[in-house]
């Protein structure tokens, strides 16, 4: 409510207590909310037919689910009937998946925030953080005071505890422009970041030996180069659930065109059923089965010479003492930068060669060169190789001999191939090992820079980035000191280095989603006196707000989007204003802007902003924009890794002599060095100091019905997928004397969570899963990252989500009725009950 | 004003009975957010022929009430909007707002070229904009006409609304604020 | 929801997304299995529906799509008994859309009726692939007109194996669903598909279907989709 | 397959008892929509011809609905 609106309403309400009071001065004398059409000037939303005309809105999809589907919008008489998927400029991105088209019971949810909120036993003198949780009562406020109290809390805390108090936190829940950044480097604080933290594993094992990508998925072939693969290996991603509306179809492209699916998983998936050839590994032996499939390169010789010559260190001559390289300064007295010493098997003499140079070199063999003795790269990966025969791995990660000989075979003989990971098996403590495992596997296979590569389960297009100009980057900003995920933790609990006591988050259900641990950060967030949350619906995290702001609905705001997984840049045009009084993100920070002195860098009108970026790029115009809903980028398929490589050789280090040692649970306590891929393993190891306690690892998979914890309050899909369950093998469910269907309780030491058994033929005896995304008050008791250990590792650095083990019993007689079994489950459970 | 309209409460003969008009007027007041206007209103007197209307008490305790029967966020609400109890999938859920009924509620409306001040701030069939509407009607339509919006709207869902909300522990106020418009909408 | 049109099952486990089978001992002789079946109005050219219905409110229509005239439907419910794909639907409750033109992309279906999928017949009227074609994620089911034999789903079943269900019966169902290794489908009005059945690209209008024989629907079964 | 919604007539024991529950309570013959729903199958199996399947069940239907407006019937099919 702003001034004017209260004014307005109080006005209001006297004259309808004035009719009550004194007679009906006339016919519409009752009337207060409603208004005879001719005094309202304009008509507004005039219903005319309920069989109007549908007008066509061109929008966009904006969750992190990588799709960056444009959806085409159907609304009629002001409101959105339906949601289709759009046929973009580059019309073979045409995508959208069933969340896409259920967008219209999110926009129309009963249980959207609606107005803004205040915690009712917060204010700024005495925030009482010890109130917030379950019960925690909120009071309806205006904008202008929600803004107000914000920009408040913002300075009183930076004047009192000085800028780094000041915490900024977004998740990956939302695309669009909000100036989030803008205003954070014009008011300053601390940020937090997914690097590290979250999903960080195996992009960096792949980064740390080749240079290339970042923490998250490696760069690869863009998807329409996919078809040309013949040996496509999807590494622990059910991509036919969690990317079939994009990526999944590029892999049938290539099976139709001959290529061999093989799938590695320990859940017989939607994509598993698609595989030639499946394995069904144990958790946690991934790195085990990459040394296997090595072995079996090796033995057989298939590897490829060439390029293990040209684009690797393979014959770098290493050390044998120190395990170092070889110091090309005592070969040659004016070595290229980042050359390595080779031996020229012509000239049985050592040469430094500089990146992208092959030559007649050793790719085995052990010499001495001025009295040091050394061999190759290779020599030291093969070593480590022969530790892992086919026969012994199998065993180990249970799976048959010639399947896994198989694997190896097609990857390194069928031409070329791919292996699709995707970030399952960076959520095992010591993951990102695979990350290195399988950069040093496709290395020994030569595939890297070929057309039908695959690196990744999803390609990144540079193209359709928006050209924003300073628009991230404001004069007078200042660079806001980051942590980790996996840091903040100890921020909140230590206060070392920073003690955070302001924190605004947006774009995010971190409580809900992935902070592992609940409890842990529930009692850490007390030393927060103050909490802003921005979102659309009210979610776990939400609750433990003390000022809650509502945002639109995206079909409900105005934007330009780029893409980073097509080439398509996007618009979206708004439907409808936002319901009740939610906010574009943007009026939100520029609003607080202006409170704080920054008024000047956000312009009033957001389609200002927009109209900067249209203007600085010359690829688009807003007729085209608002014409077609996107604009082709100039982008032909690309295949990825063609130059030199981002290391300092500019070559893949399949001996990495500058090897991190990693350290953590598990592992002897000087750590263990990774020079080669060796397999690490915590609580998913054999030996596992609880395994006996705590028999069944306890993995959460993505699933087709949420994008993170988005969508889970949609009735059309709850309709399908209606609560929280465990995926259990009937094997050891029986075992527990478990029936399908009861409700089961799931514990370790550190938590638990009751909900429903699932009998699923489909998942590994000894592994249970609980789909990711559901809500708090999804849960009968507890919820799934109660029993996950937020402890990372120093190396990995990475939240360890799979890396857990639980024993499962059949719940408590008391929980076997409850809001799912109860014939009235309104407010608790049940389609419309909201959670995400 | 056709000849039938009902006339208003006269306070100075101490007639008890309101018009009908008045009843569903000032029912709508009722349910709107409580304010300090909305105080004055209720604390001048001419609502104490509702009992128990002025029992809201305190109001910054009424203003954190309304917000967690009405506004939410958390899982206590219960959305007055008329298609959030007829149009969701089955009548244990609750449906979305901006549902068909809602259009039909707006097509009432539109009939009599009735707009709503601010139209996005909230869909059209809310509770308090429904009485207001009754109110209308009764005023200046047959009472036939009156009769027909309560049996296709407001009987329609309101039973469910308030059982809903009887479930979330609704204090004095909107317990007597319930009692009194199922009466009036069932009468 | 209302009432389900369209189901997308599960052949495999008893649940949704679970495979039936055994699962491989240490890696060897699993026997675990899982796909999924669309199934909606088959659209049978001998349609059982059609003939048991006392009052003709079932019926074929010129272009093959079998429908329910709502006005004559007595809710007998013979033709639920006499499918044998369980495709059809009772209207136990009042209809929840309130405004009697329905929800302006179909008609209102009032109380007491038996419904089903139309194929979208008010789409295709248009000139448009069914809803459940258009919003197809893996773009598994294609429909077109299969009197047209340069149409996608003529071209499809021309190539592939393709199976109808429970074709002992006779109904004929003019639903086909297409088995083998093959990419995804693309609706009606593409015309990628056709360049990549034959090289030469075919003209880009689509085929009057509203005019001809048969209307066909055809699901791509082993592409994936949703339950 | 997901029990609610497996295909029925397959097995046919099976298709009895649904056949059962879906005519519970039609408001009319439940035994005459079973009969007919099993020989229209046979209708499309080719057992039986629609002129058959027609005269079979016009008298019932007829005394059933009071009318008998089914597509089958014969070319000069006299009521």
């Amino acid at each position: 409510m702003t001034d004017d609106e209260l004014t307005a309403s109080r006005r209001d309400i006297l004259k309808t207590g004035a009719v009550a009071g004194v007679g009906l001065g006339g016919g519409s004398g009752v009337l207060s909310t409603l208004q005879p059409a001719d005094e309202s000037g304009e008509a507004v939303d005039q219903v005319t037919s309920f069989l109007g005309e549908d007008q066509v809105v061109k929008t966009a999809c904006g969750p992190n689910c990588r799709g960056d589907c444009p959806l085409d919008v159907f609304v009629r008489d002001g409101q959105i009937k339906k949601t289709e998927q759009q046929v973009p400029a580059a019309s073979e991105f045409k995508r959208g998946c069933t969340l896409g088209i259920s967008h219209v019971q999110r926009a129309y949810n009963a249980k959207r925030l609606k107005y803004p909120m205040k915690r009712a036993s917060w204010s700024p003198d005495d925030p009482q953080p010890g109130a917030r949780g379950e019960d925690a009562q909120f009071e309806r406020i205006s904008w202008s005071e929600a803004l107000d109290l914000v920009a408040e809390q913002i300075q009183t805390t930076k004047g009192e505890y000085g800028p780094e108090s000041v915490y900024w936190h977004a998740g990956s829940g939302s695309q669009g422009t909000s100036g989030y950044g803008r205003l954070k480097q014009l008011v300053g604080g601390i940020q937090d970041s997914f690097v590290y933290g979250i999903d960080t594993n195996v992009g960096q094992g792949f980064n740390r030996i080749t240079g290339e990508g970042g923490v998250f998925m490696p760069p690869t072939n863009t998807v329409e180069d996919w078809a040309n693969a013949d040996t496509l290996i999807i590494w622990g991603s059910d991509i036919f659930a969690s990317q079939f509306q994009m990526d999944a179809e590029w892999i049938l492209d290539a099976k139709r065109n001959g290529a061999k699916l093989v799938v590695v998983d320990p859940m017989y998936t939607n994509t598993a059923e698609k595989a030639d050839l499946w394995l069904p590994i144990r958790p946690g032996k991934d790195t085990h089965l990459a040394l296997a499939m090595m072995n079996y390169i090796f033995e057989n010789e298939v590897y490829d010479d060439t390029f293990l010559r040209q684009r690797t260190n393979a014959p770098a001559l290493v050390r044998v003492d120190d395990g170092t390289l070889f110091d090309p300064t005592r070969v040659s007295d004016n070595p290229p930068d980042g050359g390595i010493v080779v031996m020229n098997e012509e000239t049985s003499e050592p040469n430094v060669v500089g990146a992208e140079t092959g030559g007649p070199f050793a790719l085995f063999g052990e010499w001495t060169i001025d009295g040091v003795a050394v061999r190759t790269g290779l020599a030291a990966l093969r070593e480590q190789a022969s530790e892992y025969q086919p026969a012994d791995v199998a065993e180990v990660a249970g799976l048959s001999v010639a399947d896994i000989k198989t694997a190896a075979d097609w990857l390194a003989t069928r031409g070329a191939g791919g292996i699709l990971p995707a970030y399952s098996v960076g959520r095992y403590l010591y993951g990102h090992v695979f990350g290195q495992a399988y950069a040093t596997l496709m290395a020994l296979t030569g595939d890297y820079g070929r057309h039908g590569n695959v690196h990744a389960q999803h390609p990144s297009y540079g193209g359709p980035s928006l050209q924003t100009g300073d628009w991230g980057n404001p004069e007078g900003g200042v660079s806001l000191d980051t942590y980790g995920y996996q840091e903040i933790l100890s921020l909140l609990e230590n206060g070392d280095p920073v003690q955070p006591r302001f924190l605004y988050g947006t774009n995010s259900n971190m409580l809900g989603n992935q902070f592992p641990n609940r409890e842990r950060w529930l009692n850490a967030m007390e030393s927060l006196d103050t909490i802003v949350w921005a979102d659309m619906y009210h979610t776990p995290t939400t609750q433990q707000a003390d000022i809650i702001l509502p945002a639109a609905h995206w079909f409900e705001t105005e934007d330009v989007l780029g893409s980073d997984h097509h080439p398509n840049i996007r618009y979206r045009e708004q439907a409808h204003e936002p319901l009740w009084e939610a906010r574009d993100d943007y009026y939100i920070m520029a609003g607080i802007a202006e409170r704080l002195g920054h008024g000047d860098k956000f312009p009033d009108d957001k389609r200002e902003v927009l109209d900067r970026f249209v203007q600085n790029d010359d690829r688009l115009s807003w007729e085209q924009l608002r014409e077609n809903g996107t604009v082709e980028t100039d982008e032909t398929p690309t295949v990825a890794y063609t130059d030199a490589f981002g290391t300092e050789s500019g070559r893949i280090t399949v001996y990495d002599d500058d090897a991190p040692t990693e350290k953590g649970p598990g592992l002897p306590d000087e750590g263990i060095s990774l020079e080669v891929p060796e397999p690490l393993e915590a609580r998913t190891a054999d030996d596992w100091e609880a395994q006996n306690e705590y028999p069944l690892v306890f993995m959460q998979k993505h699933s087709k019905w949420r994008i993170h914890s988005q969508w889970a309050n949609v009735p059309w899909l709850r309709e399908v997928n209606r609560e929280p369950q465990l995926d259990i093998h009937p094997k050891d469910a029986e075992q527990r004397d478990i029936s399908d269907g009861e409700y089961v309780l799931v514990h370790n030491d550190r938590g638990s969570m009751v909900v429903r058994a699932k009998y699923n033929e489909g998942i590994q005896p000894g592994l249970v899963n609980t789909d990711q995304g559901w809500w708090a008050e999804d849960f009968v008791e507890g919820h799934y990252q109660d029993p996950i250990s937020a402890e990372t590792a120093d190396v990995g650095r990475t939240f360890a989500f799979y890396d857990c083990r639980v024993e499962v019993e059949r719940a408590a007689e008391e929980y076997q009725s409850n809001q799912y079994t109860q014939d009235n489950p309104r407010g608790t459970a049940g389609s419309a009950s909201g959670g995400d | 004003m056709t000849e039938n309209t009902p006339t208003a409460t006269d306070h100075s003969t101490g007639d008890p009975r309101p018009s009908i008009a008045d009843t569903f007027g000032t029912l709508a007041v009722c349910w709107r957010e409580p304010s300090e206007g909305w105080v004055d209103a209720i604390e001048s007197g001419r609502f104490e022929w509702l009992d128990g209307v002025e029992t809201f008490g305190d109001l910054d305790e009424l203003r954190v009430e309304y917000t967690r029967l009405f506004i939410g966020p958390g899982r206590d609400q219960c959305p007055p909007y008329e298609s959030v109890y007829r149009d969701g999938a089955d009548s244990d859920d609750l449906g979305p707002v901006y549902g068909p009924t809602t259009q039909a509620v707006a097509r009432w409306y539109d009939e009599y070229d009735l707009r709503l001040r601010d139209s996005r701030s909230a869909p059209p069939d809310h509770i308090a904009t429904e009485l207001e509407f009754a109110a209308y009607l009764s005023a200046n339509e047959d009472d036939s006409v009156l009769e027909q919006f309560l049996n296709e709207h407001l009987r329609e869902w309101v039973d469910q609304f308030v059982a809903h909300l009887r479930e979330n522990d609704p204090g004095p106020f909107y317990r007597a604020l319930i009692r009194r418009t199922t009466e009036a909408i069932n009468s | 929801m209302g009432q389900a049109w369209n189901r997308v099952l599960t052949v495999g486990g008893d649940h949704v997304d679970t495979p039936e089978g055994s699962y491989p001992e240490d890696g060897d002789g699993g026997t675990l299995e899982m796909s999924y079946q669309p199934t909606a109005c088959q659209h049978c050219e001998n349609a059982p529906c059609v003939k048991v219905c006392p009052v003709n409110a079932t019926f074929t229509r010129e272009d093959g799509i079998v429908e329910i005239d709502y006005d004559k439907c007595i809710g007998c419910r013979y033709c639920m008994a006499a499918c044998p794909y369980n495709a059809r639907v009772f209207n136990w409750e009042d209809p929840q859309h309130v405004p009697e033109e329905g929800t302006g992309d179909v008609e209102e279906r009032p109380q007491g009726v038996v419904e089903k999928c139309t194929f979208c017949s008010h789409r295709v009227e248009e000139g448009l692939d069914p809803s459940c074609v258009v919003n197809c994620p893996a773009d598994a089911r294609i429909f077109g007109d299969f009197d047209d034999e340069n149409s996608t789903v003529s071209k499809y079943v021309a190539e592939y194996d393709t199976h109808q269900l429970l074709d002992d019966k006779g109904t004929d169902p003019k639903t086909y669903y297409i088995q083998g290794e093959m990419s995804p489908g693309r609706p009606w009005k593409g015309k990628e598909l056709e360049e990549e059945l034959d090289e030469e690209p075919t003209a880009e209008e689509p085929a009057d279907v509203t005019g001809d024989e048969s209307v066909s629907g055809a699901a791509a079964n082993p592409t994936g989709g949703d339950d | 397959m997901t029990e609610e919604s497996r295909p029925h007539h397959e097995p046919i024991p099976e298709w009895d008892e649904i056949a059962d529950e879906i005519l519970e309570g039609c408001g009319y013959d439940p035994d005459l929509g079973k009969r007919m729903a099993e020989d229209a199958i046979k209708i499309a199996n080719g057992e039986l011809t629609e002129q058959e399947f027609h005269e079979r069940y016009h008298e019932e239907v007829k005394a059933e609905f009071g009318t008998d407006d089914r597509p089958t019937k014969p070319e000069g099919f006299d009521d």
